[in-house]
This record gives C-alpha cells, structure tokens and sequence, in this order.
C-alpha cells in the first residue's frame, strides 16, 4: 500500500501531482469530503436519518458558536431538528454516490456506444448519432420528471430506492451522449491509426481491437470529462431536487439539501443556505481542479 | 549477387514451380463521391478513384521486390491489399496457391496472417503508445496461441528483441522511450514473431538517419539470409532500393509501369518515367552538380490523363500516348508498359 | 450544399417524430391536467368525463397519432391551462427566450473567448489561474443558487437592477422584444448573466484548451517565424483555428441555454418558453409540453446545421469540391 | 394609487366560467360581480347585485336585483343579464358545475327579478351563488362569447381575453404571466373604502424572487410569502404580516378499505382498519410543536375537520386528543403492533403550506411510536390523480369549505363513496353506515338549527372513528409593505373594495 | 564578414530529474551567400540549433549560455518584439512538413501579403503584386489564379514551395531550413532543391539546410556540419567532409550510405546507439562507439581543432598528433 503509493509518487504524474500545489489543496479538500461522506455514520455526531431522534423542538438551531447555538450541533440544525454537519455527510454520500453512480453507467454507455460507432461507421454510426440528437433535445429534468413518472407507475412501492434509480438513470440518460460523441470522435481518429491497423494484420478480432487497442486511446479525454461531471451530476441532482424529484425527503442529498436552504436565504438563518452550498462548491472546485491538474498532467506535451 | 541468390535457391526446390507471391490484375478503387442525395440535386456522377488499377507481379520465396515511385501512385494501397487491409475491388492475391483474400474473411484466414506480416511507414504510429514493448511484441504470439506459458512468451519476446539488436531488459519500456530506429526494430520484432514467410515493408526507413537506417536494412537482409523470408519493399530511397532488391516494380498513378531485375532496372531503365526517376537521385560524390528533376505537375488522380497516364510529363509522347493506354508488354525480361518502348522509339 | 440542407432537414422530421413519440410514451406518468380545470370539489364522474372530452383516456399511441395528425396540419393542439392553441402560445413566448439566450451567448462569448485567450497564452500566471479557479464558481454553483444570489446582492441589497419580469417590451410586428428600451436592458441583465455564467466558464476553458494544442502546432510556429505580429499570430491565425470545435460546442450550448433557461426563466420570472414550459410540466399541459419539445428538437437539429454551415464559412477544407483538385 | 402585488401563478383567462380556480375566482371578483357574496369580516352572506332574495318553495328562490348597476360599458346590469350568466355557468363547455350542480333552470320574472329552481331542496344554494358572477348578455352575444371558452378547442372567445363586468375595477391590459392592470371604474354604483386607482398584478413562480421583489420594493404585497421568511418580514419596520385563519383543515386520511396494504410488512390485513391503531398515529403526533416549529404559527392545531369559521362547528368536536406518546404505543400495543408495523405514507409537496416539512416531522413522530411511514412526497398533479386512484395508504389532504357549511366536508370526505359526489375525496374509503345514514339526513333536513346540530354530531362520529386524522386549520399569511391596509379573509382573497395604500 | 555567428550556444531543457543539456556548446558561423548543410544522428539537436537562430525555442527548452549573432548584433537576446522584426524579414524558416507548415483556413495569398505587409512599407495591392511575383519566382504556374487558393488545394511540393515563397517574402539574409524535402519523393524533393540554390544565388541569402539525405547535402551545399549528441563533431567544406571525413562518426556516417553504384551485401553501420541526453559519457560522446578511442576520450571533451581542410572534435586531430591520425584513418571511403 504505502510502497505503491511512494512509486505513484514517483512516476511522472505523480511527480506532477506533487509538485503542484493546486492538485495537492484539491486532492486534500476531495479527500475530506469523500472520506466523511463514506464513513458518514461512523464519523457523524448525529445520524440524521434516522428519524426517531430527530427533536422537532431542536429545529433551526444557530452553529455552535453563535448566541443561541448548542455544541451539540456544530453547524446548527434545520428545519426538522437535523444536525447539518451530520446531514451534510449523509448528504454528500448521496450526492457522491449519486454523481459517481450516474457518470460511471454515463460513461459505459457512452463510451461503448461511441466506440462501436466511430468503429464500424456506416447506419450503427448514423443510427447512434441520430439517437444523440433525440436525447440532446430532452432535457435532463425533463427526463427525470418521466423517468420518475414511469418508475413510480411501474413500482409504486419502491419509494426510496426508486428515487436514486432516477436520479442515476435520468442523468446519465442525458449524460452519455457528450462521452458517446467524444469517444466517437477519437476513434474515428484512432481507428485510422497504424497501431490498429497493425492490431488488424497480426489477426486480432474487431471487438478485441477495440477493446485493447482503441479503447486505451480514446479514454484519455473521457476521464478528463468523467471527473467535470461528477461535479455537474452533483448539481445536477441539487437542480433536480429543487424541482422536486430528486432524493426522498426525509433522507435529504446535498442537493436537497441546498433546496432547503434555498428557502432560507431572506429569513436570517443563514447556515441553513450557505455550509451545504459551500459544501457543493468545494467538492465541485476540488473535483474540477483535480480533472484539470490531470488533464495537463496526462498531456506528454505539458508534462 | 550469388550470395544473395543462395537462400534463394535452398528453397527453390519446394516452389519450384510457383512463386510464393503471386499478384493478378489486383486493383483497388476508392468510391470519393459526393454523398447521393448532393449527386442528385447537382447531377454530378460518381467519382471513383483508382489508387491501384490492374497490378501484376510475382515474387519468389525468399526474393525482395521493391516498389518506387511518386507520392500517392498508390505503393501504401498495394501493400494494405496485400494484407488484407483492403479488399480488392478486382483481382487476385495469391500466397503459397492459395486465394488471401478468400482465406482472410475465413477462420483459416488466421493461419495466413501468420505467416503474412507488415511494416508499417511509421513506426511509432503503429505502435500502440499504451502498451509495453514486452505486450506488443507478444501480442501475435498470444493472439495465435503459439504460446501460452507466460514465461515462454517472455523468453520468446527476449529473444525475438535480442534478433533484432535491442535488450531484452528494453521489454519493460514503452514505445516512446525508445528512438526511431529501436522503434523500428521492435515493429520487426513483432513481424517476425509469427515466423511468418512473406513481410510486407512501407518505407521502413523513411524517417531515420543513415546510420539507424544502415543498422535497420542490415538486420533485414540477416534475416532473409537466415529464414529466407520474403520481402514487399516500398521506399522513395532509390539508393536504398537498389540495396535490398532483386526485382523493382516502378508505379505510376495507380499502375505498375516498368517491372525489372534489380541491376538491370538501374543500368538500363527503359520507360521514360522510370529515367527521369533515377536522374533525380542526387548523387553523393559529384558535389555541387544539378540534377533533373522530373518535369512537370503530378496530375490528379481523380481525373487522370487520358492515354498513357505520364503522357503531359513525358518527352517522347505522341498521339497514340495520349489515346492509347499502353499494355504491360516483356522486351528482354524487362515488363514495361510504354508504347515508345514498344515501338522501339527509345532505345536502350 | 443545397442537398447537405436538405438532408439535414430530412433528419430533423425525423429526429422531431422520435422526440414526439418518445415524449408522448411518457407523458401518461406526468400527472393529470383534469383537478386544474375542475378545481378539487369536482366530482369523479366529472373528471371522467373531462379525461374523456380532452382524449386523455386514451392510450398514448393513439394520443400520439393523433398529435402527429394535426401536427402535419401545422397544429400543435390547445393549451390545456390556457386554452389557447399552443403554437400561438410559443409564439408569443418565443422571443423572450430566444433574447435571453442570444444576450446570454453573447456575454460568454465576449467574455469567454479573450478571457481563453489570456489563459493559454500566460499559462500558469497569476490572473490566469485566478480565471480557471473563479470560472470554476460558475459550474460548481447550481443555475438557480446563482439566480438568487445575484438577485439577492443587485436587487435586494444593492437595487441596482430588477428582481424579475421583462420590463418594457416594444412590439415590432408579432415579435415583441425588450432590446429596445434601457429598461428591457434593465431587465435582462441578471438573468442573462445567471445563464451565461456556466457557458462563459465553458467556452473560456474550452478556448484555452484548444489555443493550447492550436499554439503548438507548425502553422503557428511557421507564422511567428514569419515575423508577424504577436496580434496576427494569437487572434488571426491561433484563435481562427480553434473555432471549428468552439463552434461546435457553443451551437450545441446554445441549444443547451433554451433548456438550461427553464430554471433561469423560473428564478427570474422571465415570460419565456421555458417558463411555459415548467407550468406545463405542473399542470400537465400535455400539447404544450408536446409542442416544447418538438421546438427544442428543431432548435437542436437547426443549430447543428447553422454551426456545419459556419464551418464551410470558416474552414475552406471543407469547402473543396472533392471533384476539383486543381 | 397604484397596488402592486404577487403571487406564483397567474389567471388562465379571464373567461369566468371555463376554470374553476380559486386565484383566478378571486381576481375575477374585481371585475365581475355575484349576485351574492360574503361579507369580508362577518362572512355572512351579503348582498350584490342581488338586493333580497326569497325561499318561495324549497326548491324555487326569488332574487331581486340591485337596480342603477352600470356595466364598464355603460350599458344596464338586467334580469336578462342574470339569466344569461347563470345559464351560462350551466352550459357543457363551463367548468363551474361544481357550483350550478343543483340548479334546474333560471327564469326571468321581471326586469329586477329572477327565480332560480333548484332540483331538490338545496341550503348551500346562496353560497353557492356568491362563485357565480354576471356578465353582460349583450356584449357576450357581440362579441362572439355566449358560450365559455371551451378549453379543448381552438376558437377563442373574446371574453377570454378580454373582460366587462360591473365590478370596481376594469381590465387595462394583461399579459399572461407577466402583468395584470386593472383600474378603478369611475362609475361603480356602489362606495367603497378603498383608495386604490391602479391595481399591478406580476405573477412570480419563484418564491425566493416573490420575496426578493417585497423586500425591494417592487411590489406592495405578496399573498403567498416564503413561511420561513415571516419571521424576518414581521421585524422588517417597513414590512408587515397579517395572518388569518383559512377555512382549510389539514387532515391525514388512512386506507381503511384494503384488507392488506400494499408496501407494508403486515401481511393479510389491514392495521389501518384498527380504530386502536388510527388513535395512536393520532396521539403520536405532537400538533402543537408542529405549529409552532414547522408551520411557526401558521397552523392552528384542531381536532376538527373543518374550520371554526363553518357551521357545524362546536369547541367539542375542535379538542384534539391529547400528544401522548405513552399512550400512542398502549393502543399500538393493543392493537398487536408492539413494534409498530411499515406503511406507505404520501404528501404533496407544492399544494399547502410547508406540506412536506409537516409530513417530514409526523413521520418521525411516528417513528418514535415505531410505525415506520415512507414518505413519499410529489406536486400535485401527479398527487392527487394517486391518492384519487387509492394508491396512497396514508395520505395527507386540505379541505377547504367555499359554503360554510360542513355538509360540503362531510359528504366528500366521510360519506361511502357513492352518487352525486357522495365520497368523491373519501379516498381512504372509509365506510360507517351510522355516518351515511346522518349526512344523507343531513341533506334534506330544512330547520337550519337542527341541521347544524346533526353536523356536529357528524362531525363528532368522525372524530371517535378517528376516520381521518386532523391536524390544523391553516393559517394564511399575507405579506405586505407597512402602508397597505387589507381586509384578510377566510378564502384567501383579497377584497377589492377594501384595499388601501396609504 | 559572416552574416551569422553561433557562439559557444547551449541549449537546456529544465526538467524533473536535472536539466538536460541538449546543445552543448556549438559554434559554427555562415558566411552571406553561403549553402551549410548540417547532418548527425537523429536527435544530435540539428532542429534545436535551427529554432534556437530565430528564437522559437519551445518552453521549457532555453539558450543557456552563449550568443547567436547577426551581422555582428546579438539577436539571441533580443526583447519580444525585436526580435520578431528580425524573424521573416532577417531571418527566415522553412519547416520539414509543407502541409502543417501553412494555416489551412487562410488562402496563401492572405498569408503572403499579411507577411509582406508586416515587414515591408507597401501597400496592399503592391504587396499582392509581390507575392504573385514571389509565386512566379518559386515556380508555381498560373501564380495570378492560384494566389487565391488554400493549402490543400496545392500537392505536397507545391506547398513547400509556397513555404518557401512566404520565407523569402521580405527578402531576409539568412533562411533557416529545417529538413525541407524529409517527406516528399525524389522528383519533388529535386525541385525543391534547384529552386532554393537558384534562389540563393539570385538574391545571395545565406540558408542552413538541416537534412538527414547526403546526397541533398553533397549536391547543394557550400560547407556542411555534422552533429552528433549536441555539440559539432565536424565541420568543413562540404567536398572535404563527404570524401575525406575527419571524425570517425563522420566517417562512420558516411559509409552507411547505400551508394548507388557499389553493390555490397551489408551496409556498413555504426555499432551500438547515441547516448541518451543524461547519460551522456565523459569525454568524447562518441567513445564508446568509436573504433579509434583514445584513452583520453573517454576523459577530455575534445572541442573543434583543425584536421585537415575541416575541423573535426577528435583528439585523433590534436596538433601533433596528426600522425595518429591518419595511421588511423582507416579504409576511408572513395
Ligand atoms: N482510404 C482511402 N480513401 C480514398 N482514397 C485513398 C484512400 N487511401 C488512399 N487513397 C488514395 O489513393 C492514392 C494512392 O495512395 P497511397 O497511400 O497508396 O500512395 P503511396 O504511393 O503510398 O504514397 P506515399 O508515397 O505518399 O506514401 C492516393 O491518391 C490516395 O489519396
Ligand atoms: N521539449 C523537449 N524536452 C526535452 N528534450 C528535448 C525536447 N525537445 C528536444 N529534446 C531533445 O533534444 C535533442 C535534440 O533534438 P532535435 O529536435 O534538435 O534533434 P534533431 O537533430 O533535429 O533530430 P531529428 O533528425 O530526429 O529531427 C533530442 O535528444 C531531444 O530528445
Ligand atoms: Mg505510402
Ligand atoms: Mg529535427
Ligand atoms: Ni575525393
């Protein structure tokens, strides 16, 4: 474990990483917010979902340090007498979960459908392209407004599960095709490429072209993109459970999080809005800046 | 020569009667036109492009023939026919009296490949950039199944690496910590690991300095000597040419134009294209002296001259050049296509 | 070029039928316009018999058939909030988003591009990573957080610009547009601000990705050693090309900003489409939903052709005849 | 003066009879008038357009009317327009059946008088007639607008854009989802207090925006504020809230029809069907904290299901049982639910004031008793057609009484589903034949006190039953800058005539 | 005196584990008028020298030491703007690929006038004028017509040409070509050739032609250079150094040429790989794959000294030491 880590350290990426301070702060930040949001019911003072201990009396309770605050609640509490730091967590497990859940399937799929068209080309390639521009024209919320619509039909009793099924489906539902036509667009360009050619003449199966050769090559781009969006799907669950179809509400995400705060901005109970904003803020800046850091690191040419 | 000629003859007996290679009419055509919807509304006909159009030639085991010519005459499509990269739009490819092409698109088809190998013009293009050198060397071995021990494979790829001059300790690098010519030598390596017979060589040298390039064509011609492979050598190095070949095929647009033994392709060049192709050579030893290039603009492949298609550049041209096309026609050993040859108005 | 139109326009039917089919396999799980009309009191009989006079009874395929009929004759159904037929409602609509999203991709782009720029040409110095960091705020922050922050410190606090609405509009014809009035200006600024906030961010990086491949390549390097101005060298040939891709990607964002406008328009109470669009998704006004989405579609399929167009504009690669050469 | 104020959603059309929505009912009242309408403080019904009215038969009612009425036009308000109007609201393209239900057919007695024949005795007849509102037949009749706009086709009417009533206000100009004007009519034949010349209506989606806009000054008043921002505007000095009670109660109403509920962990019956177990949900939740906390005032805890305001309505039948969590878990106990059971639990999160929150903070009383409710919350147009189509086993509903009379509750909410809106929103399906046999006495008896008694014994029945669950009648905030002087009503409509910006 | 003089140059590239010295200490001069050929082993840092002379040296790469001069003025550390006034209209580049050389979306003859126009007081429509003429210089039939065309509607050899029309534009001193012909066929890279020695000699601009073909060099060149890991191994007159080569890597070079006209069945090769960058041995680069070494080489790092009629870094050539020297100038070639 460490004697990876130290010849991580070592490579030339590595390298990159330590010797930028950017990456460092961020990689830190990230780390954080990761570690607490996995470790949430361990290092949480207060499970927020559970409900029986929940104290509606305890509601809107002012951070610690504040005239009215309790240490007991260190950020203060909401509107049902949840802990925000120990929400905030559980929060951003959702919302993590969530973001890496849908980039991961957004990514499969794009990645393999882009593969397959930039691979074979003609009526598959014009097929799946043409399937792009159909889901261009929907709207993520919409999406996930049908999606939720369909879902409830089909399962009515599966409440909890069903919504971050949602979530997950309906963003990447309208996340893939960005990866879809990236990994198009390379493997048009890769597929030209001698190393394939030669993969060709020395016998190897198209699949297994793809899988071995191309694939490698075109990934560069979509890990750049992937890490982008799992910030974007982050906020993209917060959009959509500001419109109501997002986590449930008694076990509220980040997003939900920040919904509820939203209402809170003119009413002077301001650490309701603003930790789970800044909270999504500096797991998106910390995300971004780890995907920018990597984009120039893994660029032989910025190296 | 006769040393050349040795590895030649140990084999002759078993093809005595066939040439390994042996390339009929093959031609390939590209369809360039606009998509049919625009064809329609703008009443344009099709356009095909002809990269190779009717080529013929044989080649013995364990013989090099070279291929020369001008930038896009169609010496890369020749070779990407060859193995298998492109279906022929007509003829035939046959390897060892067996039909490639048919045998590609079938299981046996893997057999060929083994035995048909290529290199490619460049070789860091055709090296995957992901991969170790000790993967990419393996990778037809694995892919054919030859072997399975992984421990075999390593000292398979050791000493596949070692036969062509690099370490076997160089197994754990990739392709871009190497140089031009180690990179060379490991697409070699690769083609050789199948053990195949027939090796088809795009401009190996192209990008390399005379002294990697030196060390390359060496390890090649080591290599004929010893397995009595056979070689498709396309280069635009005439000197370099003249080095590994027993026969050249010179190529102008899309066809083969003069087709000759080594020696007396170089000594007595008979069509026109082929003379002013190797009065361009520059000459080493003669300091300062101009050269003449070939006159005249490379015409467009899309809408080649009517005739014998060198017949704008061509001094010795007629009437009949410019309707005619010439025929593939032997004077001497020497195939040529020109009807000046043929009606003798250019002598030897 | 005629016949690349064509073709394109083809795709659009056929693109537009999808998202119509699609859109309409979906909408029997949106919920039900009927308690609107009826009010809550109204009786189950009654809803019955309004689910049947509005054909929501019955199965979406037939729904859908019907759509597409009336569709071909250029109509798109009525409004079930408004009763009015939805195309006039679009109509009306329409030009409030298409101002919104023009003045949005304008600010980005103005912004945008130099801000690229800067940042690959003085990469890695100070205000150049200050850009990268701070653009970051733009698509780390929700749409609608950002709305109402700014609406929090310009409106509330500051007063310096409106809270919402469109303000004056002048009617030229039936185009009704606010762009001529300092007020309608007025009006526009915060929402086009919140919508080109995350475009902004976009195109700026993606500029200063592309100005970092384009720098490094030969013509570049050629042009400099030409001796032409820095000037020359950065906007006339650098920035030229890297606009093929930008162009792809703003045409396919600009597309996105008429979505993206449905949380905007919501947060700033801007009359427009998308407006309409979210009370229809409340009140599950199926034609108009219906017809959005169809728009959308064409907006997409035509914004991709505008930009394939500009490329034949831009890149004279493309241009060639293949029949041609010389 | 100029009034402006907001709210989120704007009128449809102003074709007063193609939609029946409250909002929209309330703005129309600025410009059409009724025949009758509630007095804004006593609600009482009071005259308008109607001077007096008589009982002639228990199902004839002889109205006369207010004579010197002007429409905007100028043209005279006449018994032909009543009739018009009335028979307009019966026509197949109107949508205010709910309120012309019981009518037979209108006739026209004299120029001042009509008579309206009902189909049976019907004693919300005047209550109902304070939603139907007069319109000229003549301009109708020009203006191609006999019929109300029919919202399945294509043809517009002109009234559905346009509007000319006899009411205090004029229409000036509206763009949909914009902007409303309305001014003053000079000509008005009645006196008001208000000081009002220019009414600026901007309807504004985004409730962070419609506070932004108060705070800034943009508008004067909002009638739908943020609950969580009233804190804040009540120590504004420049802002104020005034509060009133809604005639709405909340309630949770129970699946008492399924032997099995679906999405529970109690198989092969229905623990809902158990009075024992309705009671501990009831005693579970702490309704008191609820209001003060979650709804911060803006619930007035009841154990009724209707509000004060409605006849029928006794301090008995408002006790609530009282919050007791001990003896919550007895009656579960009881019931054989010692370790409580699992349930489906639905809510609206966009119809009643901080529906969801409410619903967030009953379900983790409920755990506390260990009855495990998941909650599910949604807008309401996918909410209502579920909890109408009995998918829901708990589910959360506002019942608001537009007649004052709590045989309007009563008959939708705990009568067996049945004819003639009998059970139309009893979705829990609750069934007790003692209660039918009531409301069906209820309905025809005449004698107004003995009436309101059998309503309170009603209303009684339901309560013992714990048939629904009621938790507050909902108190309705206004916000509003400092010098605007209104009148709140129960309806949650603002008295045109009363309104001054001083 | 020489139109251009490169002094004790050394190029760095800063990196993570130490700098690398990829130009070290390279000094030559180029004389007004005068062809310098410069050969060597592939990534011997002929482009380097190339891009170091018009300063578009690419980050992190920079001149560590040393001067380049022009005329006798220092350019190597000319401010920003300067020293682009001298690129183009002193100085001018042709690149190895004719096709990445131009910008594809500009017609040639927008980029022949902007470069015009950048260095040169004229009008636009004189500048036209001169770029048609430029054209029509460079060989490029029906100039007027074609002006307006873009890159890719030209073949590869027109392209280069059209380089080498848009370097000549401002008439500068000293053109800078940096294998020039590397990816054309021979009849191209001929015409290429003749055009750039006949336009040296019309106009009497000095060019440093970076090649990997000898026979270019042999046919074009007044002086040649040979390089081998960064410094300059030999450099002389271009007949002197192809058939009486004085370093043994020059010599070595020179017989790995497949000649055209003698037959032999291996070619001669230099054994064994340039050193890489960091690790480049003590003493002489070349020791260890030279036939000759001393045991100095492998100590001392020899710098140019006279052998000959060129200057070779070879201690086999130190004064006195010529007698070793040509005992051991072994079977040298012609
Ligand atoms: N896939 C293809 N589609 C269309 N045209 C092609 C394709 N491949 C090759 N061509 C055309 O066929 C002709 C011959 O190309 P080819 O690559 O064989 O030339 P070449 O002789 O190898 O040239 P070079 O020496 O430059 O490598 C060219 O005109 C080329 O443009
Ligand atoms: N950006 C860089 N970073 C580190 N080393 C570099 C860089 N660019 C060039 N080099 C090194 O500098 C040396 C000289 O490179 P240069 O391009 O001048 O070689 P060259 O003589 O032109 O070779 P070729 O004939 O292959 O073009 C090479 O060894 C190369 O590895
Ligand atoms: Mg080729
Ligand atoms: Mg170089
Ligand atoms: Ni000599």
């Amino acid at each position: 474990m460490i004697s990876t880590l130290k010849r991580w350290l070592d490579s030339d990426v590595g390298y990159s990483f330590r010797t930028s301070p950017t990456a460092i702060t961020a990689a830190v930040i990230a780390f954080i917010c990761v570690f607490c949001a996995a470790f949430a019911p361990w290092v949480a003072p207060h499970n927020p979902f559970d409900l029986a201990t929940l104290e509606l009396g305890n509601a809107r309770l002012p951070p610690a340090w504040s005239a009215d605050g309790r240490w007991e609640f260190p950020l203060g509490t909401d509107d049902q007498g949840r802990d925000i730091l120990s929400a905030l967590m559980y929060g951003a497990r959702i919302s993590l979960a969530v973001g890496v859940a849908s980039v991961v399937l957004s990514v499969l799929v794009g990645v393999t459908l882009g593969l397959l068209a930039g691979f074979f080309g003609g009526w598959l390639d014009a097929f799946l392209m043409r399937l792009c521009d159909v889901m261009l024209s929907f709207p993520a919320i919409l999406v996930a407004l049908l999606i939720a619509g369909v879902g409830r039909a089909l399962f009515p009793n599966a409440h909890e599960t069903l919504a971050f099924g949602v979530l997950i489906l309906s963003i990447s539902l309208t996340g893939w095709v960005q990866y879809a036509r990236t990994v198009r667009g390379s493997t048009l360009v890769e597929r030209q490429k001698e190393y394939v050619q030669a993969a060709r003449v020395i016998g190897v199966a198209p699949l297994r072209i793809m899988r071995k050769h191309v694939l490698p090559n075109v990934l560069g781009p979509v890990l750049v993109l992937a890490t982008i969006q799992v910030a974007t799907a982050i906020i993209t669950e917060a959009t959509l459970s500001f419109l109501g179809v997002g986590a449930p509400p008694t076990s509220p995400s980040l997003g939900t999080l920040i919904r509820i705060g939203n209402d809170y901005l003119f009413s002077g109970e301001w650490w309701i809005t603003i930790f789970p904003g800044v909270v999504l803020v500096l797991i998106a800046l910390s995300v971004n800046l780890l995907g920018d850091w990597l984009r120039d690191a893994l660029n032989p040419r910025l190296r | 020569m006769s040393l050349v000629m040795e590895p030649m003859s140990t084999s002759a007996a078993s093809s005595a009667t066939a040439p390994l290679v042996q390339a009929h009419d093959l031609t390939r055509t590209f369809d360039v036109s606009a998509p049919w919807l625009n064809r329609v509304l703008e009443r344009k006909p099709r356009q095909l492009l002809h990269a190779v159009d009717g080529v013929s030639f044989e080649i013995q085991r364990g013989q090099t023939l070279a291929l020369v010519g001008e930038s896009g005459c169609g010496k890369s499509t020749v070779a990407r026919l060859l193995v298998g990269l492109y279906a022929p739009t007509r003829g035939r490819f046959t390897f060892d009296g067996q039909d490639a092409h048919a045998a590609y698109a079938t299981a046996e088809g893997r057999q060929l490949r083994r035995r048909i190998q290529m290199i490619f013009q460049d070789p860091y293009a055709s090296l995957n950039p992901r991969w170790r050198v000790a993967d990419i060397v393996a990778e037809p071995l694995r892919e054919h199944g030859l072997l399975r021990d992984p421990q075999a494979i390593k000292d398979r790829v050791g000493e596949l690496l070692q036969s062509v001059g690099l370490s076997p300790l160089d197994m754990v690098k990739y392709p871009h910590q190497f140089s031009g010519g180690q990179r060379q030598r490991i697409s070699i390596a690769r083609a050789l690991a199948t053990h195949p017979e027939f090796l088809v060589c795009d401009e190996p040298t192209s990008a390399l300095d005379v002294s990697v390039q030196a060390q390359v064509l060496n390890i090649m011609k080591d290599l004929q000597r010893q397995q009595g492979l056979t070689y498709l050598f396309i280069s635009h190095n005439l000197a370099v040419v003249r080095h590994v070949s027993d026969q050249v095929g010179v190529m102008y647009l899309g066809r083969l134009v003069e087709l000759a033994d080594k020696s007396t392709l170089f000594n007595t060049p008979r069509h026109p294209y082929t003379r002013m192709l190797l009065d361009a050579i520059p000459k080493m030893h003669d300091t300062g002296r101009a050269r003449t290039p070939v006159q005249g603009e490379v015409p467009n492949p899309l809408n080649p001259p009517s005739g014998c298609a060198f017949h704008p550049r061509c001094p010795h041209a007629n009437a009949r050049c410019k309707a005619e096309r010439p025929a593939m026609q032997t004077f001497h050993g020497v195939r040529v296509a020109c009807h000046a040859v043929e009606e003798g108005r250019i002598g030897v | 070029m005629l016949a690349f139109i064509l073709r394109r326009l083809g795709q659009a039917v056929l693109v537009m039928v999808a998202v119509a089919f699609v859109s309409f396999m979906l909408f029997q799980y949106v919920g039900d316009p009927v308690i609107f009309i009826l009010g809550q009191d109204a009786t189950p009989e009654q809803v019955a018999e309004m689910r049947a006079a509005l054909g929501l009874d019955q199965p979406f395929i037939v729904q859908f058939w019907h759509f597409l009929l009336n569709a071909m004759q250029g109509q798109f159904g009525i409004s079930l909030r408004q009763g009015v037929p939805v195309s006039q409602l679009i109509a009306e609509r329409f030009p409030a988003t298409l101002e919104l999203a023009v003045v949005a991709a304008l600010l980005a782009l103005i912004v945008g591009i130099p801000m690229g720029v800067y940042a690959a040409l003085r990469r890695g110095s100070f205000l150049s990573q200050v850009f990268m960091t701070v653009s970051l705020l733009g698509v780390s922050l929700p749409t609608f957080l950002i709305g109402i922050l700014l609406i929090l410190v310009f409106a509330v606090q500051l007063g310096w610009f409106p809270s919402f609405g469109r303000g004056e509009v002048t009617a030229l014809g039936w185009w009704t547009t606010g762009l001529l009035t300092a007020k309608g200006w007025h009006h526009i600024t915060l929402p086009a601000v919140t919508l080109a906030i995350f475009q902004l961010t976009l195109i700026m990086r993606l500029v200063r990705a592309e100005m970092l491949e384009v720098l490094r390549t030969d013509y570049i390097k050629f042009a400099r050693a030409r001796g032409l101005s820095d000037r020359a060298v950065h906007f006339g040939h650098a920035l030229k090309n890297t606009l093929v891709p930008v162009m792809t990607i703003t045409g396919l964002q600009l597309g996105g900003l008429i979505a993206f406008a449905i949380i905007t328009e919501t947060v700033f109470q801007w009359p427009g489409m998308g407006l309409l669009f979210i009370q229809a998704v409340t009140f599950a006004d199926i034609p108009v939903m219906a017809a959005y989405l169809c728009l959308i579609a064409l907006i997409f399929v035509v914004i991709n052709l505008i930009v394939d167009l500009l490329y034949f504009a831009v890149d004279p690669r493309l241009r060639v005849d293949k029949a041609g050469g010389h | 003066k100029t009034f402006k104020w907001s709210s989120a959603s704007d009128i449809a059309t102003w074709d007063i009879h193609s939609q029946n929505n409250a909002l929209q009912n309330g703005i129309h009242a600025a410009v059409y008038e009724s025949l009758v309408y509630y007095n804004s403080q006593t609600f009482k019904i009071e005259p308008m357009l109607a001077t007096s009215w008589t009982q002639v038969s228990p199902t004839q009612l002889r109205v006369t009317l207010r004579s010197g009425v002007k429409f905007h036009d100028g043209s005279e308000f006449t018994a032909d327009d009543a009739v018009f109007s009335l028979q307009r609201a019966m026509a197949p393209t109107s949508n205010f059946t709910p309120y012309t239900q019981g009518i037979d057919r209108v006739v026209k007695v004299d120029n001042r008088t009509i008579d309206i024949f009902t189909k049976a005795f019907n004693p919300v007849l005047l209550n109902q007639l304070t939603e139907l509102r007069m319109m000229s037949k003549a301009w109708a009749e020009k203006n191609n607008s006999v019929a109300p706009k029919d919202i399945k086709t294509q043809d517009e009417n002109f009234a559905h854009r346009n509007a000319m009533g006899t009411g205090p206000f004029m229409l000036r100009e509206w763009q949909p989802d914009q902007r409303l004007v309305l001014v003053r009519n000079p000509n008005w034949w009645g006196t008001a207090p208000t000081n009002v010349t220019e009414i600026v209506y901007t309807p504004v989606s985004a409730v962070a925006t419609r506070m932004a806009a108060l705070l800034s000054g943009e508008v004067d008043f909002v009638l739908d504020p943020s609950p969580q921002d009233l804190p804040r505007i009540r120590s504004n000095a420049n802002l104020k809230v005034l509060d009133g009670i809604e005639n709405r109660t909340i309630f949770f109403g129970m699946d008492q029809h399924r032997d099995e509920l679906v999405g529970s962990d109690v198989k092969g019956k229905n623990p809902l069907k158990d009075v024992r177990v309705r009671k501990a949900l009831y005693q579970a939740i702490d309704a008191n904290t609820i209001s003060r906390v979650t709804m911060r005032g803006l619930g007035q805890p009841t154990g009724a299901l209707v509000a004060p305001q409605v006849a029928g309505w006794t301090e008995g039948v408002h006790k609530r049982f009282p919050f007791d969590v001990e003896a919550a878990r007895k009656l579960l106990a009881d019931a054989g639910y010692p370790n409580g059971f699992e349930v489906d639990f639905a809510c609206p999160n966009n119809r009643y004031i901080n529906d969801e929150q409410i619903c967030q903070a009953v379900t983790a009383m409920w755990a506390r008793i260990g009855v495990r409710a998941k909650l599910r919350t949604m807008p309401l147009v996918t909410y209502f057609p579920m909890i109408q189509r009995h998918e829901a086993s708990i589910y959360m509903l506002g019942w608001g009484v537009p007649t004052f009379d709590a045989l309007y509750s009563l008959q939708s909410l705990v009568r067996t589903p049945g004819q003639g809106g009998d059970g139309n929103y009893n979705v829990g399906r609750y069934s007790n034949p003692k209660m039918d046999a009531l409301i069906d006495q209820i309905k025809v008896e005449m004698d107004p006190a003995k009436r309101t008694a059998l309503m309170t014994e009603a209303l009684q029945l339901q309560n013992d039953d714990v048939a629904h669950i009621p938790l507050h009648n909902q108190v309705i905030p206004w916000a509003m800058k400092r010098n605007i002087e209104v009148v709140h009503r129960a309806d949650n409509r603002i008295d045109w005539r009363l309104v001054k910006v001083n | 005196m020489s139109l251009l003089q490169v002094k004790n140059l050394v190029v760095e590239f800063p990196g993570r584990r130490g700098t690398l010295r990829a130009l070290d200490d390279v000094s030559f001069d180029i004389a007004p008028g005068e062809i310098l050929g410069v050969v060597g082993e592939s990534g011997a840092g002929k482009s380097l020298t190339g891009a170091s002379i018009i300063g578009l040296l690419e980050p992190p790469g920079r001149v560590a030491n040393g001067e380049i001069l022009l005329e006798g003025r220092r350019i190597d550390n000319l401010p920003h703007e300067q020293m682009r006034q001298v690129r183009g209209r002193q100085i001018g580049a042709i690149f190895q690929d004719p096709l990445t050389s131009l910008n594809p979306l500009y017609s040639i003859g927008r980029q022949l006038v902007e470069t015009i126009m950048t260095h040169l007081p004229v009008s636009r429509a004189e500048a036209r004028q001169r770029a048609i003429q430029l054209l029509k210089d460079t060989g490029i039939p029906a100039a007027e017509e074609r002006i307006d065309h873009y890159p890719h509607q030209f073949s590869g050899g027109m392209r280069q040409r059209v380089v080498i029309a848009l370097a000549l534009a401002a008439e500068p001193k000293l053109i800078v070509a940096d294998e020039p012909t590397t990816a054309l066929d021979v009849s191209i890279q001929a015409q290429i050739i003749t055009l750039l020695k006949t336009i040296c000699k019309e106009r009497g601009a000095a060019v440093m032609l970076i090649t990997h073909d000898m026979g270019v060099i042999a046919e074009t060149c007044d002086r040649v250079a040979v390089m081998y890991a960064g410094r300059v191994a030999e450099i002389g007159p271009v007949h002197e150094v192809i058939n009486h080569p004085a370093h043994p890597y020059t010599r070595g070079l020179m017989s790995c040429i497949p000649d055209m006209d003698v037959e032999r069945e291996r070619l001669h090769q230099i054994d064994g790989a340039m050193p890489r960058l960091n690790a480049i041995p003590t003493g002489c680069a070349f020791n260890p794959r030279c036939a000759h070494a001393l045991p100095r080489c492998t100590l001392d790092r020899p710098d140019l000294m006279p052998a000959g009629a060129t200057q070779a870094a070879c201690w086999l050539h130190e004064a006195g030491g010529g007698a070793v020297s040509s005992t051991a100038q072994p079977e040298a070639v012609a």
